[in-house]
Parts: structure tokens; sequence; C-alpha cells
């Protein structure tokens, strides 16, 4: 049997960040439709040997669009690596900085990458589909206010961090510099006036897109629904949680599969090895891999916002969790499978983050200068978890008693999506070649499947960014292109 | 008015008195005063062609009476002028700060500044008549001899003093005194500015009580020989049975890892000390080793006639049995054990050197004397130039040594000031401000304190700097070189000499290098895949170097420098080892066998040491 | 006499191999470690010095079969002293060590070896002991560790022990010494 | 006139690159409005074929971030020198390898055995490695090679200036982009900042005790450090001598010591090796047992010394492997 194989690869073949490989059957439809991510950088082989106080700093340049994650993470792992706890100070600056950088990222996914598929219409022309496209739909004034809402939040973690792209205030048993009255009182206001903003965002989202029934429609629609188990951190009381908790997972009826905590991951999470690609694919254990299916007899599982709130009982802030309910309200109940609800999650999370910010600032202690406990033991494994905007990250070590690292294990955000990931884009290609007739909505909507997971490729093969444009190039038998579609992707 | 002395020297007052009056009319004229000058005499010029040094005696003696006068000299004949000048050029500037204490010491050669503290004596001229003692009230016991006050000390100037830790200020003395008392106790400070210092400070004792074994200020009866010696002479002590023990701290790795040399003599002096006084008192040297070199062996010889009993061994501790002292030794000749009961324990203990004044100099000397034994014959470099030593400031040593050292220290510093300029036998090193940060790196490695920061810049001090390198290699920005070795230069040399499977050995040109001439004088051969590079110290290897000559294939990398506390740069050798530690860490984790880079130390004649080195690393 | 004909030269060399025999050649004979000696106070047929002056002469039948070289008690007074910084009792028992490699082991070690072999630790602890130990309130021991004896056999220790002289013993009074010793 | 035309890109890199342009913030607006981006590809279209179409040395720069890890990033690398008057290697990586190219201590081998088969939770019984071609029923999926080695730019075209740190200040970039509009240019291979180390400017340098010498290395975990004092005096290993200056102190001022990102000064080809021979040499001990001690309380000179510079360093990788 002859295939047609359509190659839907970003910028040229040639370029190879994350490619999308369709093949076609003699009649024209959809055979086999997969994702591919054609690097690996290695972090988990050259940590070995390194300093296991120096990894904070190290598996951060993992990704240049989340390191915060990886740092506070990682920051995370070495407390249990030496079996310290870091000062309730500290603590509580590390949860700030976190919550920020949390703020900041949702909103920077929202308005640069997946909003304008929204603000400014899936419909509109491509070059409008940008953050000028945005600002130019919400006035300039908002624009200004989304820049500078950024580049405070950011400030933020450039004061405590160091460096805003690859922080480096983390240390086992606590951070690196404590918070001065000033920067307390500047932080304050950026809190206030993030909480302010997340109602501005969500209100924007509420009057764009849920407003609007076609917008809606594609949300709730069948295209972008997979009915998966969820996976999230939750506190005591099963509300989401970034900094730390245990691990829920839920299956997709919505009732708890398994609650534990990050020392017993591997009981409970795999990964897979396939051939034709860098990435690997986790799944429930305990379940078993299935392959690329849905269902309750399926291993996949998915992460991130959409995860986190179907993984939990509700949001942790009183305002979210206004939200929350209206979001389930909304789109019928818990759990919701729609991919692209992820973007209004997206939103309410941004609005837990601000309200946490606030908490956290508001706090005298956070001003307290014992910022770090020095009282280690002889170290020799840690574990940690940390909710990344792109979901669940696990940062494991192991070392010798000098805290020389003998192995890592890291599972990574975006990695815990990318079966579900490869499922979606499959269904959209189904849905929409038929025949041998490849539909021009094709592009958008993958497309958009793809971006509603704010899918980082750095994170997920602990390569390179994978926000980049998509082209697909569909060659017929004598593989001659014989039709190009592209777009840019942020 | 001016006034100076007038010299008439041997011609001038006999043969030509009409010269000498028109002079003294002309001086008249021009307001100057002229002071006669008695006791001059010839100014030396006519001995000159027969001794050389008696004349310049004779007209330094001149100089001397009109410096007592403290006035400056006109001569009247041009031969005079000449013969006196030039002695005083020899003996210029020669002043004494007795009763005094160096503060510290800044500078360098050319232009040291030495801080010196003098305590006034109290007796100002003085002609030893003594009448002074008889009238103080003020009896002193001074470390068991009986004196007054004001007494007579045995040392330059021969004069009398005052102790004014005890003097009662009564001012009895002054009423006798036909010379000139003073009795407020003066301290004045002044600044001494000198081209080079020697040092001739002398030696301190080595603390007998850290050996435990032989019980020093535990045991009554056990003392040092300077105790036993003053004891003894003030009559207070009259023992009946002495042990004299030798090699009290010295060749000891816990205490003295060098023989002090004197103190042999020193012992014997005691021994014979206390024979001459009380011929029937029992005598015991215990000794490892007597060391009697040279006419110090009649010396040995008297003792042993005098019934001196010289046991050989090393006694292993001391003890009271019955209120008497026991000396525990072997006796080496019988192979008995011995059990030496005395009243007095006397220890012969080792030298350490007067550490204080090298510490005022920044001179570290890790509690060995500023001698270097491996590089002896090379000259003492671990002194920074302009700085020598003398005497026991050197090593311990007795008069005919310490009058040898004095000689040699004195004729390097006429030889160091024969040139206008001094110029420097090596390269320094120079500051590149465009790539210098000031990080101090540099200043923290130099082992010479030659860089400092100057106005917020790093600056090398020329004179100190000795050119090892080390700083050069030490830079993270290559802002400090030494001319003339130029790291990039290196690189280069290394790029296009170093072949795959070749031995790149990185000498240091005072040991390594010389090991390899030495192996060709021996007729020793080595493979010919062994590719020497002259460097001036084990520590101007740049790890960078290294990682070229790998990178170009080389098998092995040789750096070979001197033995520990025999660098020729103080402490290179110790900065190679750190850095050659690290760096093959550095190359484990880059997948190199860690002996691929070897530092070994390699004395300049051991030739078959290098040899043995490299064939072995050939392999 | 020391007849320097029956010389080893290398006997000296395989000393310093040996853990604890460096430091050999810095001895200069100064004799504080004899006079230190405790064991030498008591019987002066022992003498560290003279061991390490035989050694260094390569006097290796003299030193090897010579009983007193067990004598030494481990007190460490020589080591205090030594102004070599020589590890003297670490010196002798490395002698010891190349005796017992050259088949010069005393029977009483042989007997202990059998010991640890067997128990794991010098003393049977027999039921009455342990009663006694219940009696005063101490917590049981084990009987025999038999971990002890699958060391003992991994190493060559056994082997050593049991092996005879490698060179033939010329000197009659030591032998005869130690024929007194293992009598004894 | 017409404006200039410039390219963003971006090889093997995590982004932070790119983020750090959107920190810009309204500044970018400036630099859009003086130059005509012509390939950006995380924020515009771009076609392959676009550049392969222009003439040659028609883009006025090109800046390119990430180090060179596949034949695929090499290719682009040289189409877009071709194409360009100036490359500016931009950021860490694509300047000395970065800490990806930390990944040169092992082989691609050992990287795939880590992944795919150690790595604690991944269960691949089978062994399956990823591969160049995989056949599936369908037909055939194609990944790129991946490269043994990590390589910096320069070590794959010839480059013209090098926009250092990770990522690179904003405040640098807008320096550059100015400099390169008003044609200021310093000699070609400057790295766009000053030339000094980093001491230079940190505002702890002065606490330096004027003769540093150091007894023991301490780890910066171990101790509470206090921010007024220089971190080599703690004996904190900081590579702040080693590293070019003009980073605004960031990690110092976030009491972190410095690890580099900068890379050396400009006569210095090996950072690690001359950092390493730096601090050996404040090493203030006698005694060659206790110096060998202090040496390996080191414990690892390739991630301190080498963090960011690996790829650049004289040997690049770890040999034999």
């Amino acid at each position: 049997m002859a295939y047609k194989k359509i190659t839907i690869d970003p910028i040229t073949r040639l370029e190879g960040h994350g490619k999308i490989e369709i093949f076609l059957d003699d009649k024209g439809d959809v055979a086999h439709a997969c994702l591919q991510v054609p690097e690996l950088r290695g972090y988990e082989r050259f940590a070995v040997g390194r300093l296991a106080e120096e990894m904070p700093r190290i598996t951060e340049t993992i990704c240049g669009v989340c390191p915060t994650a990886h740092h506070t993470c990682s920051g995370k792992t070495l407390d249990d690596l030496y079996g310290v706890e870091p000062p309730p100070p500290a603590r509580k600056i590390r949860e700030f900085v976190y919550n920020a950088f949390m703020f900041e990222d949702h909103n920077f996914h929202f308005y640069f990458l997946g909003g304008p598929d929204f603000i400014v219409g899936p419909d509109a022309p491509k070059a409008e589909r940008n953050i000028l496209g945005v600002i130019g739909k919400v006035g300039i004034e908002i624009g200004k206010k989304v820049i500078d809402i950024r580049k405070r939040t950011r400030n933020i973690i450039q004061t405590m961090g160091g460096r805003v792209v690859h922080p480096v205030h983390c240390l086992p048993g606590g951070v690196s510099k404590p918070m001065t009255k000033e920067m307390q009182e500047e932080f304050k206001k950026t809190a206030e006036d993030s909480v302010e903003f997340a109602k501005f965002s969500l209100k924007a989202f509420a009057d764009i897109v849920l407003a609007n029934k076609t917008y809606l429609d594609l949300i709730v629609g069948d295209i972008y629904k997979h009915s998966t188990y969820y996976m999230g951190l939750v506190d005591d009381n099963n509300k989401v949680s970034f900094y730390d908790g245990l691990i829920r997972v839920v299956d997709p009826d919505g009732k708890e599969f398994a609650k534990f905590k990050v020392k017993d991951y591997l009981d409970h999470i795999a990964e897979g090895v396939e051939s034709w690609t860098y990435v690997k694919f986790p799944y429930l254990k305990k379940i078993g891999w299935k392959g690329f299916v849905d269902g309750k007899d399926s291993g996949v599982y998915r992460v991130a916002p959409l995860g986190r709130l179907n993984a939990s009982d509700g949001m942790a802030t009183p305002l979210a969790q206004e939200y929350y309910e209206k979001f389930y309200e909304t789109l019928g109940g818990k759990p919701v499978h729609n991919t692209l609800a992820m973007h209004w999650a997206r939103l309410i999370e941004a609005m837990q983050a601000a309200e946490t910010m606030v908490q956290l600032i508001n706090d005298p202690e956070i001003l307290d200068t014992n910022v770090r406990n020095m009282d280690f033991q002889i170290p020799k494994q840690g574990i940690a978890v940390i909710e990344a905007p792109r979901g669940t990250l696990f940062h494991h070590y192991e070392t010798d008693e000098n805290g020389v690292l003998t192995k890592a294990n890291l599972i990574v955000a975006t990695v815990n999506n990318s079966a579900a990931m490869n499922m979606s884009i499959e269904k959209a290609a189904r849905n929409l070649i038929k025949g041998g007739k490849v539909n021009d909505g094709l592009l958008n909507m993958v497309e958009m499947a793809f971006r509603a997971y704010d899918p980082c490729i750095a994170c997920a093969t602990h390569t390179i960014n994978g926000h980049v444009p998509l082209q697909i190039d569909i060659y017929n038998a004598d593989k001659e292109i014989i039709k190009t579609l592209k777009t840019v992707f942020s | 008015m001016k006034k100076y002395a007038l010299f008439l020297g041997c011609t001038v007052p006999v043969r030509a008195q009409h010269y000498e009056l028109s002079a003294r009319n002309v001086a008249k004229e021009l307001n100057i005063e002229f002071a006669d000058m008695k006791d001059a005499s010839c100014c030396g010029f006519p001995l000159k062609a027969v001794d050389a040094e008696t004349s310049l005696l004779l007209a330094a003696r001149n100089i001397g009476i009109a410096s007592k006068m403290n006035l400056d000299l006109i001569t009247l004949c041009n031969s005079c002028t000449a013969m006196l000048s030039d002695a005083q050029k020899q003996m210029k500037n020669i002043e004494y700060s007795l009763n005094s204490e160096v503060k510290d010491i800044k500078g360098q050669v050319g232009n040291y500044k030495i801080n010196v503290q003098t305590r006034s004596r109290g007796v100002i001229e003085c002609n030893n008549c003594g009448k002074c003692i008889n009238v103080c009230p003020v009896e002193v016991d001074d470390e068991g001899k009986k004196r007054k006050a004001i007494y007579y000390v045995p040392t330059y100037p021969d004069m009398h003093a005052i102790d004014y830790d005890t003097c009662t200020k009564c001012g009895e003395c002054i009423k006798v005194c036909q010379g000139k008392i003073e009795l407020d106790h003066k301290i004045t400070e002044k600044e001494i500015s000198a081209g080079a210092v020697v040092l001739a400070t002398g030696l301190n004792w080595y603390d007998v009580s850290k050996v435990e074994e032989y019980g020093y200020h535990r045991l009554d009866g056990v003392m040092t020989t300077i105790e036993f010696e003053r004891a003894v002479a003030s009559g207070q002590l009259k023992p009946n049975k002495v042990v004299i023990i030798y090699c009290v701290g010295s060749r000891d790795s816990k205490h003295l890892p060098y023989c002090s040399k004197i103190c042999c003599f020193l012992g014997l002096k005691e021994a014979k000390l206390i024979k001459d006084r009380f011929p029937d008192t029992q005598v015991y040297i215990v000794a490892m080793d007597m060391r009697s070199y040279g006419t110090f062996e009649y010396f040995y010889n008297k003792l042993r006639e005098l019934g001196v009993s010289f046991i050989k061994g090393k006694p292993s501790e001391v003890f009271k049995r019955n209120g008497n002292l026991v000396v525990r030794t072997e006796d080496l000749y019988t192979n008995e054990l011995l059990e030496i009961e005395a009243d007095t324990v006397v220890l012969s203990s080792g030298f350490v050197p007067d550490n204080p004044t090298f510490d005022k100099l920044g001179i570290k000397l890790n509690g060995d004397f500023p001698v270097l034994f491996e590089n002896a014959g090379l000259g003492n470099t671990a002194l920074p130039r302009g700085i020598f030593t003398a005497g026991s400031a050197t090593f311990p040593s007795g008069v005919r040594d310490t009058l040898i050292d004095a000689r040699k220290a004195a004729f390097s510093v006429l030889s160091l000031f024969k040139h206008d300029k001094i110029e420097t036998k090596q390269p320094n090193a120079q500051i590149n401000e465009d790539l210098c940060s000031v990080c101090r790196m540099c200043i923290g490695t130099c082992p010479y304190n030659a860089v400092s920061i100057v106005d917020d810049k790093i600056k090398v001090n020329e004179e100190l700097c000795m050119g090892c390198g080390i700083c050069s290699i030490t830079c993270p920005s290559y802002a400090i070189q030494l001319e003339g070795f130029n790291p990039r230069g290196l690189f280069n040399q290394i790029r296009t000499l170093i072949k795959k499977g070749d031995i790149l050995a990185l000498l240091c040109r005072w040991s390594a290098y010389n090991a390899t001439d030495k192996a060709a004088y021996d007729k020793y051969s080595y493979p010919e895949n062994v590719k020497i590079i002259r460097v001036p110290c084990s520590s101007a290897v740049d790890p960078s170097h290294v990682m070229l000559a790998l990178l170009s294939g080389a098998k092995g990398i040789l750096i070979g420098g001197c033995y520990p506390d025999a660098c020729h740069y103080a402490k290179g050798n110790f900065r190679a080892r750190a850095r050659e530690q690290m760096l093959k860490l550095n190359l484990d984790l880059l997948g190199f066998n860690k002996n691929i880079v070897r530092l070994e130390w390699i004395g300049k004649d051991e030739a078959n040491k290098f040899v043995e080195i490299v064939e072995k690393m050939n392999k | 006499m020391i007849d320097l004909k029956n010389a080893d030269p290398h006997f000296k060399w395989e000393t310093i191999k040996k853990e604890g025999g460096k430091g050999l050649l810095k001895c200069f004979g100064c004799s504080d470690c004899a006079a230190s000696c405790p064991v030498r106070y008591f019987d002066e047929r022992y003498n560290p010095r003279k061991i390490i002056r035989l050694t260094l002469l390569g006097m290796k039948n003299e030193v090897l079969s010579s009983p007193f070289l067990w004598f030494c008690a481990h007190c460490h007074a020589c080591t205090e002293r030594c102004p070599q910084g020589i590890m003297v009792a670490d010196l002798i028992n490395a002698i010891k060590n190349y005796a017992v490699e050259q088949g010069y082991c005393p029977e009483a070690y042989k007997l202990q070896l059998d010991l640890l072999k067997r128990l794991g630790r010098l003393y049977e602890v027999e039921d009455f002991d342990l009663k006694k130990r219940q009696r005063l309130g101490l917590p049981p021991t084990d009987k025999t560790i038999p971990e002890v004896a699958k060391i003992v056999e991994y190493t060559n220790i056994i082997k050593y022990a049991n092996s005879k002289p490698q060179v033939p013993n010329t000197n009659q009074d030591d032998s005869s010494c130690q024929e007194k010793m293992e009598k004894e | 006139m017409a404006k200039p035309l410039v390219a963003f890109y971006w090889c093997a890199s995590c982004g932070g690159c790119e983020e750090t342009v959107v920190d810009l913030a309204e500044d970018i607006l400036k630099v859009v409005d003086a130059v005509d981006i012509r390939l950006w590809p995380v924020a515009l279209d771009f076609k392959r074929a676009d550049v392969e179409a222009m003439a040659d040395k028609s883009l006025a720069v090109s800046f390119i971030n990430g180090a060179i890890r596949t034949s695929e990033q090499e290719e682009m690398a040289k189409l877009l020198r071709k194409k360009s008057e100036l490359v500016v290697a931009f950021g860490a990586c694509s300047h000395l390898g970065g800490i990806p190219g930390l990944a040169n201590v092992a082989n691609k081998k050992e990287i795939f055995e880590t992944a795919y088969k150690m790595t604690r939770s991944t269960v691949n019984p089978k062994g399956v490695f990823p591969k160049t071609v995989t056949e599936i029923p369908q037909g055939k999926l194609t990944l790129p090679e991946f490269y043994d080695t990590v390589k910096t730019l320069d070590q794959t075209i010839d480059v013209d200036y090098y926009l250092p740190g990770c990522a690179p200040p904003p405040d640098l970039i807008m320096q550059a982009v100015t400099a390169i509009l008003e044609g200021k240019l310093p000699p070609k291979g400057s790295v766009l900042t000053v030339d000094k180390a980093l001491c230079e400017t940190c505002p702890l340098n002065k606490s330096k005790p004027d003769k540093l010498a150091i007894k023991e290395i301490k780890r910066i975990s171990e101790v509470i450090h206090d921010p007024e004092k220089c971190f080599l005096a703690e004996g904190i290993i900081c590579l702040g001598p080693a590293t070019r200056g003009g980073c605004g102190e960031r990690c110092i001022n976030a009491n972190m010591p410095c690890r580099g990102c900068f890379g050396p000064t400009k006569e210095v080809k090996d950072m690690g090796a001359k950092f390493l021979s730096s601090l050996a040499s404040i090493i203030d001990v006698d005694d060659e047992k206790e110096i060998e001690k202090i040496a390996e309380s080191v414990f690892d000179p390739i991630g301190l010394f080498y963090m960011y510079t690996l790829p650049s360093s004289i040997l690049r990788r770890k040999q034999g492997v």
C-alpha cells in the first residue's frame, strides 16, 4: 500500500525544532500522524559529576522561558537532598518569586503566544495574530499595561534572583538574599496591580471569547476533546498548589485515582521511548502504556492548567475560586476534557498567583533575614516537584556523600503532555483531512490544539524552545510539494 | 659664620706655613672660622702605594676626628683632599644607633626607610671611673648576678649605663660623676634612609620547654646553658654531678630539623666552665654525635683529658627519683641502658632565627634560617634584593664564621652599589592596564610582595620583582606579564613543537633544566620524543599550555621543578603543585589518565632522575 | 658477629614496601627509641634500634627469625620521641608482617588466627558468659562472627602463617630461641 | 535610505535569549523602527527560501543564538553567514557553548543510554533508542543526526562580534544594536562589552583583602555569605576575576558568586584552565599534602570552571569517548 506523507515542519525540514508528520492512505485519509521532537541535550547525563548546589543554575538552562520553575524545583530538590527545611522567610521569598513568575509566564502566553488566536480572532490575517495585533485590538493603553505588568513582575525575579532569565537565588535550605523593606514596598504595589490585571484579563476573556459563540463552540467542540487522566499538585485541602503539595491524579470521570508524595513518584509514573522521536512518553505506571489513546484504560494523562484544575477540588485563593466555579459551570462540570479550555484555566491560575503574591508580600515575616538553614544531613538522594506553568515538573538527584551527582532524573513539564499532544494532532488531522483533500483550516486547527498546551519543546526535550512557526508541506506520492501552508506560531 | 675643621696634613704645617697663613686670612675675610684638629695625623696618602688598606684607615681616623667635632673638614693639600674624600666615600654615612630598636622597615633596594627608636643610655660621657656604682643605692639581681642600677656594660661603646627599669632617679651618681649623666629616660625616633640593609641580628634560643620529656620548667635543676653559665659564674651553683644533654630541639623533625651547628661547642664550653672551677664535679655529656669540626677538636680532646664523660646516645627522658634528677639513655657503645643521677641537667638547646626582624621586612622564614640548603651555592634568593644577612642572622655560627659571613655581606653591598643604576638580572613583571581589573589575584600569589595597589591600580615594584612569572600565570586576564616570557609565544612554541606521541617537558631553569644538561655530561640518553622547554620556574607553567600540548597529541607532560623549600622563588613550586593537583582533577573529568601530567622535583644534578621519569612516561 | 656476606640487600627495600615500613631509612641510630622502650627496660634482648640497624644492614635471617621481634608492646613511646619522626612501632610491625610472609609466624599468632577464624573473636563466648552478662544487664553478644572466617580466607594470611621459612635458617642460637618460645 | 535588514536566528538554545529581547520592553519598538527585521522565527514569518533568494551579504546583520548541535543548525548558520554582512553570536551558547555545552563530557551514545535507559523513570525493556530513520507501516520517519560534540558558533562559521551572557542583558543588546546602526564598531572579533574582568566593577572588590590568600575552598552551600564581602576572600569559588564584566553584577547582587557566563577576557583562550591556575595560585599553604587536600575539595573543576565554556575551551570535550 502506498502512503502519501505530509510533513508539518517548523520553518523547514532543515530547521528541525519539532515537526509533524502525517501519512495518508490510498483513500487519502489519515493513516498515521505524529509529532516529532528532533533534539535532545542530555542534561541527565552531564548533570552527573556536577556539584549538587550548582544544579539550580545548570538545570534552569533547560528552558529560558520557564527557568524559574526549574531553578526553584532544583532548589527544593536540594532541600530534600540535604534533609533541610528552609526557614519560613526563605520559603516565602521562594514562593513569592515563584508566583510572580507563574503570573508573568501565564500572561506572556496569553497575550504574546496563545491569546492572539482569540483576541484578534482565529480568522484574522496571520500577520496580525501577534502581540502587535493584540495591542491593536485592545488599544495601545492596554498594550502598554501588558508590557508594564510584565516588566514589573519580571523585575521581582530580577531583584531577588539576580538574573531574570536564569535566576540564581535558590540554595539548599533557603535563598541567597533576604528581602528589604524598600523591595517589599515596591513589590506590594506590583502584587496588587497584578490582581487587578488578572481581573482585567479574565474580563477580557469573558468579553471577547466567552461572549462569542463561535469561540465558545470551538472550545467545547469535539475536535479538541480528549478524555484522559489529569495530574496536578494540591494542598491539604485539595486546592490547586504551585509550589508544593501532594500529587493528585483524577481519572477521566473526575474521581481521585491516586494521591501521593513526590518521593513515591516512581511508583506512579513511567516514561516510554519511541524510536521516531527524541521525546519520551510518560504514563501512569499502574495502568500501563496502551498507546496514543483516550479513556480510562489508557495510561495517558494530562498536566498544565487544565490538568491542575481538574485534579483539584478548587483554587486556593478566594477570587480565583470564584472564577474556578464559573469555569466548570460554563463548561458543564468536572472534569473538563476540552483542550482549548486550557487558556481560560491559565488565566484563573494567573489570578491565584497574583492573589498569593499579595498574601505573601503582606506577611511581615518575609522581611526576616533568616533565609538559610544550614542544618545539613549527609546527602544521598533528593526528589522534588513543582507546578511549572506547563505542568508538573520533577527533579530527582542522587549524589555521593560529598554532594556530587551520581544520577539525575528529570520529568519536565511539557513532556507529561507529549502523548496527549500527539493525540491532539492526530485527531485534528483525521478530522480535517478526508479523501486526500487537505483542508486549509488544518494548519490553524493543528496550531491551536498545539498551542493550547503551551508546549515548550525546550522543556520537553531539554532542548529548544517550541514557540516556532509551523509550516505544513504537503507532498504527493512523488515527493513533490504540491501545497505549502505556513504560519507564525507566536 | 661658618665653621670648619682645618686639616693640615704633613706638608703644610712644616713646609708651607705661608700657605697656611694666607688660607687662614682668606677664610677670616670670608667669615669662615677654622677649628684646629687635635691629634690629626697624616692623611694616609703616602702609605697608599705600600698598603692601600692601612692608608685608608689613617684617612678614616682623621675623618673620624672631624666628625667627632661635628664639623665638616677643609684641607689645604690636594693629596689630602683626594685621600680623605676617597676614604669618606668608602665610609660615608656610618652612623650608629645604639640602644635602639628597629620599629619597621619599608621600601626597596636603593630606598629603604628604616624607622629606629633609640633609648637614651643615661650616661652621656664616661671615663669608666666606676664611682657611680659605689654610690648607687639600688641593687639588682640580674639573672643571678648582682649589680647596681647604674653599671658597666661590657659592650660598645665602652661606657657605663643606667638600668631605667630599676633606677630611682635619686641623683647620687650625678654628684660623683666626672662625665655627664642624664637621669631622664629619653626615647627618640628617627627614620634612616638606606640603599641596602644588612641584618646582623643574631639569633634566639629554641624554647626547650617544648621538648617535654626533658622537663624544663617542670623539674628543678634542669636548665639551659645560659642559666647554667650565670648560676655557676655568680657562684650560686656548685653542682656535684652535671649532665649536659645535646641536640635539645636540634636535628629533630618535631622541633628543628637542622643541626644548629654551634651548640656542641657551647656544651663543651659549659663543661670547661664547671671543670675549671670545680674540678671534682662529675660532668657527663650525652650526645647523639659530637660535631667538633676544625680546631674545636683540640677543645674536645682537652675536655676528655679533664675527665668529662662522653656518652653516645639520645636521652629518652629526664625524671626525678628520690629528689634527684635521673637522665635515662642508652649507651650506644655498650648497648646498655644507662641511668645517670645528677643534681643538674643542662640542656644545650638549638637556635632559631630572629623572626621579629625578618617579619618587619615581610620575609617569611617558616621557622628556618634564611639559608637555602639545597641551593646554597647559588646565593640566597629568598631575601629581597638589597637585604643581606650576616653572621648568626644567616645561620648559627661561631665568631670565625660570623666574620667571614659579615665580610661576604659587606662585599655584597659594595658590589650592589658599584653601579649607578641597578640592573635587573631578571625580567620584571609588567602590567597592561587595559586588561587589568584590579582583582588582586597577583598580589596574593607574589612571594616577594612585589605587587601592590597604588592609587587603585596594580603596580609592580621592580626592585622586589624577581622575575619568576608566577603572577603572569595567575592573572585571570594575562594583564600582568613577565618581560620576554609571553604565554602567547609559548603557546605557539608548543603548537609547532609538539607532535602526536611526544612528551613535553617544561623544566625550571634552576633545577630540572640543568639536570638535562647534566644528562648530556653524564652521557645519559633519553628518548627523542621528549621535547624540552625551559621556563623560569615550575610555577610559570600555564595549565592552558598543558591543555594545548594534550590537544596536539602529547602523551605526557612533565613539569620539572626544584624540591620543596628549595624553590628559587620561595613558593613557586607549591603554586605549581596546587595547579597540578587541580589540573589532574580536571583532566580526569576530561577523559585523561591523571598521570599524563606529572610535576616532579628534579634537582639540578639529578640527571638520572630526569631520565628515569621520561623513560617511564615514554612507555 | 655480623657477617655481611649473609646480608640481603633487598631486605630493607622489602620492608619499606610494607604498610608502616616508611621511614626506615631515616634512622640515624640515636637510640632514643631503645632508651624510651619499656620492654627494653625489662628485657634487654628486645632493642628496636638494633632491629632497625640489622634491617638496614640487610641481616634478614637474624631479624626475621629473632623471637624478640615479637616483643614490641605497641606503646608508641618510641614513635613519640623519635627525632626523625619515624613511626617506630609501625616500622617494627612492618618487619613482623614481612616475617610472617617469609614463614616466620610464631605459634601464638597462629593460635590467635585460628580462634579468630573459628569464633570471630579471641575469646569464646560461652553460655556462662552470656548469663553473666544478662545478670549484669548487658546485651547479649554473638557467639561467633562467621564473616571473619570469610575475610580471613579471602586474604593470604593463612597461607603465609602456615608457610615455612623460605630461607634455611642458619643461626643456631636464634632458632633454639625460637623453639624455646614455641614451647612456652 | 532603506533600513538595514536584520535577522535573528536560533540554534540549540533555551529560548532565554529570545525572552531577553522581549525584555527590551519599550525599546524593542525603537529597534523595529530603525531596522527591517527579515528573519525572526520567534516572532515573524519567514521561509528559508526567502533567505536563499537574497543576494549575498544583503542582510546587514544576523544575530544567532544557541550552540551548534546538529547538521541542520550548521547549514542554517552557514547560509546566514553567506547572506550577512555581519554575524553576531548572541548569548553564551553561541559565544562559548553555554551550559548545554557541558554535554561535551559525554558522547551521543552515553547521552542516549542515560536518557533512554538509565534514568529512574524510564521503562524501556526493549532498549528502544531514537533513530535517524524509523520504518513504520505507513512510511519512513526521519530525525536529524545528533552530533557527539556541541560546537560554538565560531567553530562553525566566521563570527564578527559576540554578545555575551546567559542571557545578554538588555542594555548590552541596545548598545550593540546602536553601535551597529551608527557604524561605530570595534575591531572584528570583539566581544561587545567591556574588556576588563568583572572585579573591576564588582561592588565587593573593595572588600577584598590586599593580599588574597585562601587556606580552604568552601562551597556556596556550606557558608552563609556575608553580602559585603568578596566571595574569594571567603574561600568561595567566584569566577569574577576571570570573567568579562558588563553584566551589571547580576548574580553578585543576588548574593551568589559569578560562574562566568560572559566568558573570559580577550587574551584568554581557555577560561577554565585560566581560572584553575588563578585559584590554585592563591592557595596559601606550604605543605604538599595539604595542597592536595585543598585541590581535591574543588570536586568538579569542569562544572565550576567551565560551566559555560567547555566547547570553547582548548580541548573542547572529553577525550577518548
